[in-house]
Parts: structure tokens; C-alpha cells; sequence
């Protein structure tokens, strides 16, 4: 469904990733694994359009994405929950949830503002709230809903859920699998492993700017020498 | 020392040599270019501490100019025509402190206020100010109201003789030198340091510690000084000192120096100054309608060099000052 | 005082407020909204105003000629967006400053170029061209409530548009992150594109509606971007709320000022002083509300719920 | 041992939400003091509070005795309190040595120095650059802020609150972003400054916390439901209905 | 050997307006003289003034010492006039204010090398307060711009009319002046006044009749105005058609229709080069140069000044104005006439003297010139 072929990027000079190959299935849940400072936002922001690669290719459903405007990728069925979450600070929650909601794609069942809020109950008593008073933790729900209110083929989370309290942390985990089941596909960053080897099919891990692992949760957790390597424990 | 200190360098010695140059060989008026050129040039440079350095973008900042000037004018006007003595003098030594102070004493009053505002309002706030004293001065008819004011004598000085242009000339290139280092000094310093945290994020500041109103007040009151200084210069260079010194335009042109030469740079707003005046000097003396190309040179800096012009010629992999 | 004289200061206050609600309308929609500092929307309003005019001629008609006037100002505002403005976005104010400021010296200098220094008077068709009298001593040129007219519609419109329609939201939006929008599927740049050629059409048709009484003349624009800038940092940056506040009070505020300040200050000054200061204090009133309205409220009376 | 932060009493609204509850909470001299609850409880808005970004309703903040509840935040600061932020707030346009070292400017004094060079002043330099050592960015000390990573910056804002050397510490959600090997690196990190500081500590890594702290009280709806050692929380049948789940 | 005059008027701008009108009649004047005063040829550099003073003695002190020239002439405005008079003057040129004509000129600050050919700023207001006195009326309502010669228009017309004055206004002038005069039309209607007596120079002078025709004031209050309406307002006024301008009084030194050789041949000839009449301003600019031709035909070159000085004194020449003499200070003593706005023969509207208001006048200031 996604491939990442030879995929290069740089920031001015500096060069940030080397080459990224990576493949991802429909309906597969995947991880990108790395230290800070790895490539792994840089590797997301690519394939969304947010900074433009200076090579390699990058296809989604046999379409090209490299060179795409960033909006017309996101039509294809993407959709992003960014690092640092980028509520719109002067929408209201609802506004945020419906501004940029669609069904490009025409899924018989689209997300709705009722089934955001089913899943993340607090939501529903900040509807009047401007985006930048919510909580840190309310915005994180935020960026995930309004992800969903675009209704993607494919959700790619950067720091899912980086900020939630464990309790909603179980529960984004919980409807993350929930939504792969109905034939989603998920990329996600994160770094509670424990949680990602329950979900996840599929890891990549990011060392400067390569891929330089992958494999299943199986495959992983027997890996002693790439965790250690790679993500340090 | 980096390619930018030459290139600092080779400037100011052009603009140190240049100027006689053409005075000595019979162009005399290519050295009142330069005498004009220089003291924009301190205002601009004044300016570029707080917009540059602080971000404070000051869009009154002539007013300070004006009130420079006015400080030499008023004096020299009741020392000609009489009328309250007390201030009535032709002596520079009264007349640039006195500009001096009465530019830092606004500055102090109006910052107090402005300051409590932030971005594009500071910027409105600052120029409300400025439009305040120039209806004011408009409608003082004692100093000439819109017409201005003719002074016939310029400030006597020790040493120099101001109706010598050779004299007003080296006055305000040395003026305009020290004014350069003083700013390098300044945003070199522990204060420029705070100054400058504080453009990027002011928030961050005050939780370290910093009272950040203070430091720019001070930054303010510093800056309005200096182009009080530039005013008193300019008065004296004109000998004719009217409202329309104080326009919002002219709080524009000096904004415009800085952002072409290239803002937070030593060099910066002097080499904007002399773009600025050599290109509506060159142009305009071709055709009338030279605020078409000059408009089409300045949207071709913004739109293609970043930084401005400073930003234009930095050299690869050396960071900003 | 006399009470007729009264209301009509009001209207013509009124008036005043909502023409400057025109050009302050579309300045907050770019400014406050696509975060673009364009000095030079003053320029679209005396292309508005000279078009119209030239319009106004070559058909015969005014009112026609602000119906073709319309759309061209609004393609003019179309290409000054991709080619100065785009461009710009992602640069501080200052830079948009610079380079809107060059675009207002090239503009006024194709002014001048096409329509001569002059300036052109714009005759108005007979039943604009009257009065209505309200009552024996309360008259007023039929045209200035045409411009009340004008500008409470436009204003209804707008505000309509940017609080209560998804296209709103997004343009609320796109002010605080453009990427972002447009990394969740919205074409950002026709949006924005749309916007300000919206906000072109607003000033071009200020423009239109002044010329009649004023005429189009060459920096007609530069005389009321000042006060459009007053208006909407009075009101709150981005706020239509604001702006249309603002206009009002400052349209209200100023005419009353030039006619009853110097009564008013013949109260407690001698009337030769009166007469001296009133004019001066009148020219500078705007700014002292400015100065006030900031000293109290930093972020203008209005300020959008947050930035 | 003497208390450090006294807060007593505290509330704040926001129109209809009540985001601190009459809040009462004490930090002692050297102590780790966790503050946990669920999005949305007050967390960050108590610590805003305190290092007076916000003003609170009514109540009453004491610091080392002294009441500072309407006192401006430069000034809680030389009395040496800092915070770090839980969305980054850095200057993105300095470089990443000139960053740490306004912090450690920050606690000597006024700054109306106008001669010296601030970049020659020595102590200064080797102050920010050992504190650099100790996140592990001392090789991108020369690189503009804005080119660093996520991650990075939470360690920028780690090694600020160290320059700040202040007696208290209010540290809003210091892992968050932080991958698997810093959020170890971090604990190490705490372990070390605990007893040398008192630390106001927000976090929603759970490992972290029972780690760590001291005391943890648990923030829910503005008002702290229970106080006590991190066992007593542990197993504490409210605190895991509200906030920690089945984990 | 060449003869070089600097002519420093306004060409960009609105205002730009009036400098065409000038450097149309000054082509004119060069073009009657066949390129030459007496053997010498003419240079004429053309400056522009920006409408602002600091650009006006850049722009003089450029002429001065940049190109040396010989005459420094025309100024349309006070203040950029004043800025740059020290500037000619002091490098010892000769300097004629082809328009501008400040109180400090007349009087303190006269100067041996300083002419004009046009007025000093009270002179022509002063001619219309007498003709208010003429026609009757008793009270009057007064408008201008705040700034310095609106209120030597104010204080102009004060001095001779006899009448009350019930309502005056100064009205915002300067890079955002106020053109929209609702509130002042409306006041003015109210005073009940027998007569409004107005000042508004360049684009404001079109944009005020507008507003005057459109309120409706023709009847009720009849409009007396100087440099308001005239050659340069009334062509775009007849364009929209505002025919409440025709039959207002505006009082002038010069009018189109002055019987005398000189200016029959003058307005033909600007008629049939430019299409247009010409106004005051450019006949001003047309007596500049024939005066400063005049000189150098009489003393054959341009560096004896007390000769030139002289003859420029004598004002030898064929001046629009029929007879023209200098006084005591420089300035002209001349007439005043009274003139109506009119449709001519061709249907073209300008204005026709009415009468004659003031015979040989000299300025009040003249006195203050110690010369
Ligand atoms: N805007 C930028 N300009 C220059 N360099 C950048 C920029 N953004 C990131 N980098 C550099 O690129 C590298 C990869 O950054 P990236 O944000 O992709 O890392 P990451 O794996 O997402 O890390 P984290 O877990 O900290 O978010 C880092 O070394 C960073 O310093
Ligand atoms: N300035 C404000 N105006 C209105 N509501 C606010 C404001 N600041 C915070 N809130 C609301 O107050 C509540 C408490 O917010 P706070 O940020 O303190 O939560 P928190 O405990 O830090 O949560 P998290 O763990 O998600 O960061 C939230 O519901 C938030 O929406
Ligand atoms: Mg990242
Ligand atoms: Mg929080």
C-alpha cells in the first residue's frame, strides 16, 4: 500500500535522512522506531508532503507522492496526528473536529463528531473551547479526532500519545486496533513498546536517517541485540 | 576575520573617502549626499537595535528624528527671532544634549506605553505617537507650523565648523562609526543577549528571571536617544526643519533601510541607507516615474534575498552575529 | 445645538464608518486571517476607484461600471496574491511590509502613467445624484445612504461568511497553520488566493463608492490605509466583530469631532485658542483613541479569541 | 525538614471550568514531589500559578515563608523558582549554547550590563556547556534551536531548568517526546538532583513517577484527592478508577 | 554660452497636476523665445519637488551644485519654497517663485536675488473679502486646510471683509488629508450664512465642488473661493457634469481673458499645443521665464549679477498680465479681478473677469522688507 524507496531529505545543508526503504501493507498496523533525533518525524513529513525529499520515491496505492502538493496527498487517504499535536488555536474543539472533516473516498461508514466523542468521552464538555486552552492531554484526543474526521485509508500517528494519562493511553490503544480490524492501516510513533509489540505487525527502526531493522513483535522482542542497539535497553 | 567584517570594512572606507573625494573634485553635491546619506544611516542603525536586535518594530521612529531636529531649531529659532530666553543659544553643546534628552525622555514616556503591546500593535502604537506630535507640531504656528522652520545658523561646536560641509560631513561619519560599535557593543553584551532572548520568546524570559519590559525600555530609551542624536545632525545639515521630517512615511523609509540592508547586522542598516539613497538618487534623476523600478527593486529584494542584502552576501556556513 | 444638525453628523459619521469598514473588512480578512501585512490594499482601493472611473465613462453608466469594476479589482487582488503575496507568507511582517510597499510605489506610478496625475471626477446618474429630505432641515445626498447601504451589506456578509460557514473555519484555520490544513486535505493556496482577491474587492469597491464624492485620484490609498490600520488594531487584528465596531466609532468619533470640538472646547477656553487647538486635536483624534484604546486593552477592544 | 512551597487554599476558573479546586499542597525541602491526574485536571495550570503566569481566583502561595501569590514571575524567579514547559518554549533563533547560557545569565543579577561580550564571558560559557554535556547535546551547542529535533529540545528544556539552579523546580511532563533510552537517562538524571532541589514533578510515565517521587498527589477535577508514598498511591482504589487504569 | 534655469515644481503626486500645467507653459515660454534670450541659449532643467520639502531642497540644492545652474525658479509650494531658499541664495543665484509666495519672503526675510512673479499668499483673498463687501453679504462661513497658507487664506480674507464671520473650519491637511467634507458642509449649512468662502488647492479643490454640488448649496449658500476652481479643477468638473460650479466667484491676478498682446498669444497657443486652457500657475510659470529672458537679453551674459539683478528689477518684458512692475520687496504690484466660472464659446467651461478688485496692489508685508 506504502512504499518508500531509497527516500532522501535534507534540511538546507544538513542531511537528514540516508535512504529510507520501508513497505507497509493495507490494513497492517506498523511502527517506526528510533532515539531522538533519529529521522522518524522527518520520515512522516515527507511522505506527507510537509518538507519536500530530494530523492528517492515514495508510492501509495501505486500513486507517486514525491512532488505532491501536500493537500492532495492527504485526498488519497491520508491522514495525520502531527508531533506536537497543531490544534488550530483560535477553532473552537468542534470547530477543529469539522473543519477540514471529508469522505473523499466515500467510506460507507465515515467518522463522526458522535463517534469521536464515544471514544474520547472528555471531549464532549470542552465542544465551546478555543484549541489552545485545552489541556495538553485534550489536545492530543483532539488531533486524533480530527485525524479521523478525514476519514483515511491510512493514519499515520507522530507521538500518539505522548502527553495522555495511562487510562486514555489504554484506551487509544485499544481503538487504534479496533479501527486496523476495519481494514485501516496505522503507522504510528511512539514509545511505549510494551503496547506498540501488543498491536503492532510490523516494526522499522530508524537509526540516522536508515532503516536498519525490521520485523514483526515476534521477531523483536526476541531481538535482544537490536534493542539494545537501537532504542537502548 | 569573516568575509562580513571585510565587506563591513571596505564600506565604511569607501563611504570614509568617496564623499571628500567628490567634494575636492568639484561635486560638491555628491558630499551633502553623503552628509545625508551618514546621518539616516545612525538613525537607521539606532533603529536596528530594538527592531533588529529586539523586534520591536518601531514605526515612529522618525519621530524621534524630528524632535532631534526640533531641539536644535527651537533654540536656534528664538535665539533669531527672541522670545523665551532661557533657551534661546547657537551653541551645539546646549542644543545636541538638549536633543538628546528631550528624544530620551519621549522615548521613556511613549515606551512605558507602547511596550505593554506586542507585534503588529507595538507597531501602530509606536506610530500613533509619532502622528501625535506631528499634528502637534503642525499647529504650533510660533515654529512655522506645516511650513516648518528656517533656521539661518547652525550649531557652533569646538573644533568644528558645521557650515563647512567637509566638517558636517566627517561629524556625522564619525557619529555614524561610533554608533555602529556602540550597538555591536551593546547586543554583544549580557544585556543584547537578553534583549534578543527576549524577540524569540519573550514567555521564556520572564520565567528565567528577566524582567523583559525593563530591558526593553531601556533598549527603547537607548534607541530613541541615538536617533535624537541623528535628528540634531539633520537640522543642522538642512538648516530647515519642518513636520514632514516625522511622517509615518519616513518612520517607513528608515523600517525600510534596515530590512533591505538586512536587520540584526552591524552593516546592515548603513547599507541599506546607501541603496536606498543612491538608487532614488540614480533613478530618479532619469526619469519622473522612478518609483516604478525602485518599488520593482525593492519587492525583488524582499521576494529574493532572504535576509536582505546582508543575507544576500553572507557567506555559507557563517551564522548570523 | 441644534438637534437636525445632529443626526445628520450622525449619518454622515455613520457613513464614513462603514466606507472605512470597506477597506479595514478585507485589510483584517488578510491581515488578521492569512497573517499578511499588505500596506499596499490601499492601492487596490484606488485601482478600484480609478477603473471604475474610467468604467463609468466608457459605459455611460456608474452603476454598471462597478459591476465590471467589481470582478476586475478582484483578479487584480488574484494576482498580487501569487506573485507578491504567496511568496510572502512564510516570511516575518516586516518582509511583507518591504515588499507591499514597493508594490504601492509601482502601483501609484501606473496610476499615474495611465490616468494622468489629475485625477478623474466620476459623474453619478441622476437618481444617485439628489437629496432625500427626512424633514424640512434634516437633508442628505441620496448617494451617502447608498454607501450605508453598501457597507452594512457587506458587513452582514462577512460576518456571516468567516463565523458561521466551514469555509470561515478553514480560513481561521489556515491563519494559524497553514501546513497543517493543508496536511488534512484542504487546498490551502486557492483558499487563500480566494481570500484576498475577496479582500481586493472589498477595498476596490471602497473605491468605487468614494469616488464619486472624493474622486480617484493618485495616493487616494495612501490617506486611508493609515486609518484602515487604525480601525483594525482598534477592533482586535482578525476580529469582524472588531472592525466593525472600530469603523463605526472611529467614523462617529471623528466627525463629531471636527464639527463640535471647537464649540465644545469654547466652554472652558477662549474662542481664538478654541478655534486654534480644536483642528489640531481633531486631525490627532484618531490617534489618541488609538494610544487610549492600546494603553488599556493591548490587543485592541475585540481581540479573536486568541493568536 | 521545612517546607518549601506552601499553597493553600487555590482556586482558579475558567468561565464555567473549574481548573484548580481549592487546592492545598506542600513541598517539602529536597523532596520529589509527583503531581499526577488525568488530562484535563489542573496540572499545568497549578504550575503556571505558581511561577505566576496566571493568576489564581483566590488562595494563597508560600514560598520558603514568604507569600509571593500576587508577586510577577521575573521576580518568583530570582527567588528561585523555575519551570519548564510542557509544550517547548524556546528561542528558536539562538543557537543551543546561547539558550542554556541565558538561563545561567539569568541567575547573576541584573543583566544591565552593556560592555562585556556576553559570548567572552567565560563562566558563563563553561557553565552552559557542561550542562549541555549532561543532556548529551554538547556537540550541537553551535546549531540554531530550530534545528533540533522534538526530543532534543525536551533536553534543552531539561538542562535550562538545571542552569536556572533553583530551589524549586516545577517540571512540567520532562519525558514527554523523550524516547525509550532518555526516559531512562532522565530518572537517572532526577535521582541525581532530587535532595539538592525540592521538585514539583508532572508526569504521565508511570514508571518514571513511582521511581522517583517522594510524595505523589493525585490531581483530579482541580482538587487532589489523595497524597501519600508512591505504594500508598499504588493502591489506592480512587486513583486507579480515575487515572491509572489497568496497568 | 547657454543660459540654465532649474525649474522646481511638483511631478509626481496629484499635485503633479499643477507642475505639468507649469512645465507646459515653461516649454511654451521657450518656444515663443526660439530657444534663445537675447544670444545666449536657454537651458531649462526640470526638477521635481515630490510635494514635500526635504525633496524640494534636495532638489534645489542638486540644481545649485550639480548641474550650476544659473536662475532657480518655480515652487509651487510655501513650505518646500522656504526649505529651499537658502540653499539658491546662498550659492548666489537668482531665485523666482514662479507661484508660492510666503508672508517671511515678503517681509523679513527678502532677499536682493529673490523675485516672484505671482503674489504674496494674503494679496488674493484679501481681493475677494472686498468683493464680499461689494456684493453684500454680511455673514460668512469659512473653510480651509489646517496648515500654513490656509490659514494665511483665513487671516487674508478676515482682513478686508467687513461682514461676520458665524463658522470656520480647518480642515486635516497632509499625507492623509481629509476630503470628504460632509460634516463641515452640513455645519456650514446650518450657520445660515450668506456666503461660504473656501480654499482648497489641487485634488482637494475637485473633490470639495463635488460635494458642494451635491449637497445641494448652490442657491442657498453661493460659493466665493481662491485657488480652488479654475483651469485645472473645471475641465474634470465638466467631465462629471457638476454644473453647480458655474456662476462661483473665485478673485485671481491673471484670468484667460485678460486683453493684452501678450496673453491672447499666450492662451492660443496653450490651447492649441495642450488642448486646455492654461491656469495661473502656468501664466506665473510663462512670466518666470520671460522675465529671466528679459534680464539676460538686456546685460548679454549671466555672470555680471548686479546687471542681472537690475534688469531683472526693470521687469522689462511682455508680461500676460499686461503692465508688471516690481516693488520694494520683489513681489508684483499688480491687479485683482474678480472672476466667474462660465461656459465659453466653444462650450468649454473656464472663467471671465467680472471686475477689477484691487488696482495695483502691494502686500502688507512689503513694509517688513528691509531693502
Ligand atoms: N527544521 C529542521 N532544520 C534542520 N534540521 C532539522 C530540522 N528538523 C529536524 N532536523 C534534524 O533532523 C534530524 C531528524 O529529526 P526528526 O525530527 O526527524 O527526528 P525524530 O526521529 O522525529 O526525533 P524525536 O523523537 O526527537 O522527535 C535531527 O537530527 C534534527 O536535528
Ligand atoms: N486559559 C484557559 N481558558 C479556559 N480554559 C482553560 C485555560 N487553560 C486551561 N483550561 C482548561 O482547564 C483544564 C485544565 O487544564 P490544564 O492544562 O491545567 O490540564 P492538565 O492537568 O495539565 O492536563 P494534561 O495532562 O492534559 O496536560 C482543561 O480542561 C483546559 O481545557
Ligand atoms: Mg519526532
Ligand atoms: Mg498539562
Amino acid at each position: 500500500m506504502l512504499v518508500l524507496d531509497k527516500l532522501t531529505t535534507h534540511y538546507g545543508s544538513s542531511q537528514a535522512l540516508f535512504g529510507v526503504d520501508l513497505r507497509l501493507e493495507a490494513g497492517q498496523v506498523a511502527t517506526l522506531l528510533g532515539r531522538n533525533g533519529m529521522g522518524k518525524t522527518t520520515t512522516i513529513n515527507s511522505i506527507m508532503g510537509i518538507v519536500k525529499p530530494s530523492g528517492g520515491s515514495i508510492t501509495f496505492d501505486g500513486q507517486e507522492l514525491v512532488g505532491q502538493a501536500s493537500f492532495k496527498t492527504a485526498n488519497l487517504g491520508l491522514g495525520l496526528v502531527p508531533e506536537g499535536r497543531q490544534i488550530f488555536p483560535n477553532l473552537t474543539m468542534m470547530e477543529n473536529l469539522i473543519a477540514t472533516a471529508s469522505n473523499h473516498l466515500g467510506h460507507p461508514d465515515p467518522w463522526t463528531v458522535e463517534k469521536v466523542f464515544a471514544l474520547f468521552p472528555e471531549l464532549e464538555t470542552r465542544i465551546s473551547s478555543m484549541g489552545n486552552l485545552l489541556s495538553g492531554g485534550e489536545q492530543q484526543m483532539l488531533a486524533i479526532g480530527r485525524a479521523l474526521m478525514t476519514n483515511p485509508k491510512l493514519l499515520i500517528l507522530d507521538e500518539a500519545t505522548e502527553g495522555l494519562a495511562p487510562l486514555v493511553r489504554q484506551k487509544i490503544w485499544h481503538a487504534l486496533s479496533e479501527i486496523a480490524a476495519q481494514g485501516m492501516s496505522i503507522l504510528v510513533v511512539d514509545k511505549n513498546l510494551k503496547d506498540l509489540l501488543r498491536i503492532a505487525d510490523r516494526h522499522f527502526v530508524i537509526q540516522r536517517g536508515r532503516v536498519e531493522w525490521q520485523g514483526s513483535s515476534a521477531e523483536l522482542e526476541a531481538n535482544d541485540e537490536v534493542r539494545q542497539k537501537y532504542l537502548g535497553f | 576575520m569573516t568575509r562580513r567584517s571585510w565587506l563591513t570594512l571596505a564600506v565604511m572606507a569607501l563611504l570614509a573617502v568617496l564623499p571628500p573625494v567628490f567634494y575636492l573634485t568639484g561635486n560638491p553635491y555628491y558630499l551633502d549626499l553623503a552628509t545625508r546619506l551618514a546621518i539616516l544611516a545612525i538613525a537607521a542603525v539606532s533603529l536596528n537595535l530594538i527592531l533588529g536586535y529586539g523586534g520591536l518594530v518601531s514605526f515612529g521612529h522618525a519621530a524621534f528624528v524630528g524632535l532631534g531636529a526640533y531641539a536644535v531649531g527651537i533654540p536656534a529659532h528664538h535665539w533669531l527671532y527672541g522670545g523665551l530666553d532661557f533657551l534661546a543659544t547657537t551653541s551645539g553643546l546646549v542644543q545636541i544634549p538638549l536633543a538628546v534628552a528631550v528624544c530620551a525622555l519621549f522615548a521613556l514616556v511613549t515606551g512605558a506605553i507602547c511596550l505593554r503591546t506586542k507585534g503588529v500593535y507595538f507597531i501602530m502604537i509606536t506610530m500613533a505617537f509619532a502622528q501625535m506630535i506631528y499634528y502637534l507640531i503642525v499647529s504650533i504656528e510660533e515654529y512655522g507650523g506645516d511650513d516648518g522652520l528656517v533656521i539661518d545658523t547652525r550649531s557652533e561646536l569646538p573644533v568644528v565648523n558645521l557650515d563647512n560641509p567637509l566638517h558636517l560631513f566627517g561629524l556625522s561619519y564619525v557619529a555614524l562609526v561610533v554608533a555602529m560599535l556602540l550597538v555591536r557593543m551593546i547586543v554583544r553584551s549580557r544585556f543584547g543577549m537578553v534583549l534578543q532572548g527576549a524577540k524569540g520568546n519573550p514567555e521564556r524570559m520572564v520565567t528565567l528571571g528577566f524582567n523583559v519590559y525593563a530591558y526593553r525600555l531601556t533598549a527603547y530609551v537607548i534607541s530613541g536617544a541615538m536617533s535624537g542624536f541623528a535628528g540634531a545632525l539633520l537640522g543642522n545639515f538642512t538648516t530647515f526643519i519642518s513636520p514632514e521630517m516625522m511622517d509615518w512615511s519616513r518612520s517607513g523609509e528608515l523600517m525600510f533601510m534596515v530590512i533591505l540592508g538586512g536587520a540584526a547586522t552591524t552593516l546592515g542598516p548603513v547599507l541599506g541607507a546607501i541603496v536606498f539613497i543612491v538608487a532614488e538618487e540614480a533613478l530618479s534623476s532619469f526619469t519622473i516615474y522612478w518609483h516604478l523600478p525602485f518599488g520593482l527593486m525593492l519587492m525583488a529584494v524582499v521576494l529574493f534575498a532572504r535576509g536582505g542584502l546582508m543575507g544576500m552576501l553572507r557567506g555559507r556556513g557563517e551564522d548570523r552575529e | 445645538m441644534d438637534f437636525s444638525l445632529l443626526i445628520i453628523q450622525a449619518l454622515n459619521g455613520v457613513q464614513l464608518g462603514l466606507l472605512l469598514f470597506l477597506v479595514a473588512s478585507g485589510l483584517t480578512l488578510v491581515f488578521g486571517i492569512l497573517d499578511f501585512v499588505n500596506l499596499a490594499h490601499g492601492s487596490l482601493y484606488m485601482m478600484g476607484a480609478f477603473i471604475c472611473a474610467s468604467l463609468t465613462f466608457l459605459f455611460g453608466s456608474f452603476v454598471l461600471a462597478v459591476l465590471v469594476a467589481l470582478p476586475l479589482t478582484g483578479v487584480l487582488g488574484f494576482l498580487v496574491e501569487r506573485f507578491v503575496a504567496r511568496p510572502l507568507y512564510d516570511r516575518d511582517h516586516l518582509d511583507q511590509v518591504l515588499g507591499t510597499f514597493g508594490l504601492i510605489l509601482v502601483l501609484d506610478t501606473l496610476a499615474h502613467l495611465i490616468w494622468g496625475p489629475a485625477g478623474i471626477a466620476v459623474p453619478l446618474p441622476g437618481w444617485l445624484q439628489g437629496q432625500i429630505a427626512m424633514s424640512e432641515t434634516l437633508v442628505i445626498p441620496t448617494f451617502r445612504l447608498v454607501i450605508i447601504g453598501a457597507g452594512l451589506g457587506a458587513a452582514a456578509g462577512l460576518f456571516w461568511l468567516v463565523n458561521h460557514t466551514r469555509l470561515g473555519m478553514l480560513i481561521r484555520a489556515g491563519a494559524s497553520n497553514r501546513t497543517m490544513v493543508s496536511a488534512l486535505g484542504i487546498d490551502i493556496q486557492t483558499l487563500f488566493a480566494l481570500v484576498f482577491a475577496l479582500g481586493a474587492m472589498l477595498a476596490g469597491l471602497a473605491g468605487m463608492l468614494i469616488a464619486p464624492i472624493t474622486e480617484a485620484s493618485i495616493g487616494m490609498g495612501n490617506n486611508i490605509i493609515i486609518t484602515a490600520f487604525v480601525v483594525i488594531i482598534v477592533g482586535g487584528i482578525g476580529s469582524m466583530k472588531g472592525a466593525f465596531i472600530a469603523a463605526l466609532m472611529i467614523g462617529l468619533i471623528d466627525t463629531m469631532g471636527r464639527s463640535f470640538l471647537d464649540d465644545l472646547f469654547k466652554l472652558f477656553m477662549s474662542s481664538d485658542a478654541a478655534e486654534n487647538s480644536a483642528p489640531a486635536v481633531s486631525a490627532m483624534l484618531i490617534y489618541i483613541i488609538m494610544a487610549l484604546v492600546l494603553s488599556l486593552r493591548p490587543q485592541g477592544l475585540f481581540p479573536p479569541r486568541t493568536r | 525538614m521545612s517546607v518549601v512551597l506552601d499553597i493553600a487554599g487555590l482556586n482558579k476558573s475558567f468561565g464555567g471550568i473549574k481548573a484548580t479546586d481549592d487546592l492545598n499542597l506542600s513541598v517539602e525541602a529536597g523532596e520529589l514531589h509527583a503531581v499526577i491526574g488525568p488530562n484535563g485536571a489542573g496540572k499545568t495550570t497549578l504550575i503556571s500559578q505558581l511561577c505566576g503566569t496566571q493568576t489564581p481566583d483566590s488562595g494563597r502561595i508560600r514560598f520558603k515563608g514568604r507569600d509571593i501569590t500576587g508577586m510577577k514571575p521575573y521576580a518568583r524567579a530570582h527567588l528561585g523558582i523555575t519551570r519548564s514547559f510542557q509544550i517547548t518554549s524556546l528561542i528558536l533563533e539562538m543557537s543551543v549554547i546561547d539558550n542554556i547560557a541565558l538561563a545561567v545569565q539569568a541567575r547573576d543579577g541584573h543583566s544591565f550590563r552593556f560592555i562585556r561580550a556576553a559570548r567572552k564571558i567565560a563562566p558563563l560559557r563553561r557553565e552552559a556547556m557542561a550542562l549541555l554535556q549532561r543532556v548529551g547535546l554538547a556537540d550541537k551547542a553551535e546549531l540554531p534551536t530550530g534545528a533540533l529535533s522534538h526530543g532534543e529540545h525536551r533536553h534543552m528544556e531539561i538542562a535550562i531548568a538545571l542552569g536556572a539552579q533553583a530551589d524549586l523546580m516545577l517540571l512540567d511532563e520532562p519525558m514527554a517526546g523523550l524516547g525509550i533510552e532518555e526516559s531512562a537517562e532522565m530518572v537517572t538524571l532526577l535521582r541525581d538532583l532530587k535532595g539538592k532541589h525540592s521538585i514539583l514533578l508532572i508526569e504521565h510515565d508511570m514508571d518514571a513517577v513511582f521511581a522517583l517521587a517522594d510524595r505523589i498527589s493525585v490531581l483530579v477535577y482541580g482538587h487532589i484527592i489523595a497524597t501519600g508514598t508512591p505504594d500508598e498511591i499504588r493502591s489506592n482504589d480512587a486513583v486507579q478508577h480515575a487515572y491509572l487504569g489497568e496497568e | 554660452e547657454t543660459v540654465k534655469i532649474g525649474f522646481v515644481t511638483t511631478l509626481t503626486t496629484g499635485a503633479a497636476v499643477i507642475g505639468k500645467d507649469m512645465q507646459n507653459s515653461v516649454n511654451l515660454a521657450v518656444e515663443h523665445l526660439g530657444g534663445k534670450a537675447g544670444n545666449l541659449d536657454l537651458e531649462v532643467i526640470f526638477a521635481d519637488d515630490g510635494f514635500a520639502p526635504e525633496t524640494g531642497k534636495q532638489a534645489t540644492d542638486k540644481l545649485v551644485k550639480q548641474d550650476n545652474v544659473d536662475f532657480v525658479a518655480g515652487y509651487i509650494w510655501s513650505h518646500v519654497l522656504l526649505a529651499s531658499r537658502k540653499s539658491a541664495l546662498d550659492a548666489g543665484k537668482f531665485l523666482i517663485s514662479a507661484n508660492a509666495g510666503p508672508s517671511q519672503i515678503a517681509g523679513k526675510l527678502c532677499n536682493e536675488n529673490f523675485f516672484s512673479t505671482s503674489w504674496q499668499n494674503d494679496q488674493t483673498p484679501m481681493a475677494m473679502g472686498e468683493v464680499l463687501n461689494r456684493q453684500g453679504v454680511k455673514s460668512l462661513y469659512v473653510m480651509a486646510p489646517n496648515y500654513a497658507a490656509g490659514k494665511d487664506m483665513v487671516s487674508g480674507v478676515e482682513r478686508t471683509f467687513k461682514g461676520e464671520i458665524v463658522g470656520k473650519d480647518l480642515t486635516k491637511w497632509g499625507a492623509d488629508a481629509q476630503l470628504d467634507f460632509s460634516a463641515e458642509l452640513a455645519k456650514a449649512k446650518a450657520s445660515g450664512a450668506d456666503g461660504l468662502f473656501v480654499f482648497y488647492p489641487g485634488a482637494a479643490g475637485g473633490a470639495f465642488m463635488k460635494q458642494y454640488d451635491q449637497a445641494g448649496l448652490k442657491d442657498m449658500l453661493p460659493l466665493y473661493s481662491v485657488f480652488t476652481v479654475d483651469a485645472l479643477s473645471l475641465p474634470k468638473l465638466q467631465a462629471a457634469n457638476l454644473t453647480g460650479v458655474l456662476g462661483s466667484r473665485t478673485t485671481q491676478e491673471w484670468d484667460p481673458t485678460l486683453d493684452n498682446a501678450a496673453n491672447k498669444k499666450f492662451v492660443a497657443d496653450y490651447k492649441a499645443k495642450y488642448g486646455a486652457y492654461p491656469s495661473y500657475y502656468g501664466a506665473q510659470s510663462y512670466d518666470a521665464i520671460m522675465l529671466i529672458a528679459s534680464a539676460v537679453a538686456k546685460v548679454g551674459n549671466t555672470t555680471d549679477k548686479d546687471a542681472l539683478r537690475a534688469a531683472l528689477k526693470a521687469a522689462d518684458f511682455d508680461s500676460v498680465r499686461g503692465n508688471f512692475k516690481f516693488g520694494t520687496n520683489n513681489f508684483p504690484v499688480e491687479n485683482f479681478y474678480l472672476r466667474e466660472a462660465v461656459v465659453d464659446a466653444d462650450g468649454v467651461w473656464t472663467t471671465k473677469v467680472v471686475e477689477t478688485v484691487f488696482e495695483d496692489h502691494i502686500d502688507s508685508y512689503a513694509a517688513d522688507c528691509k531693502m
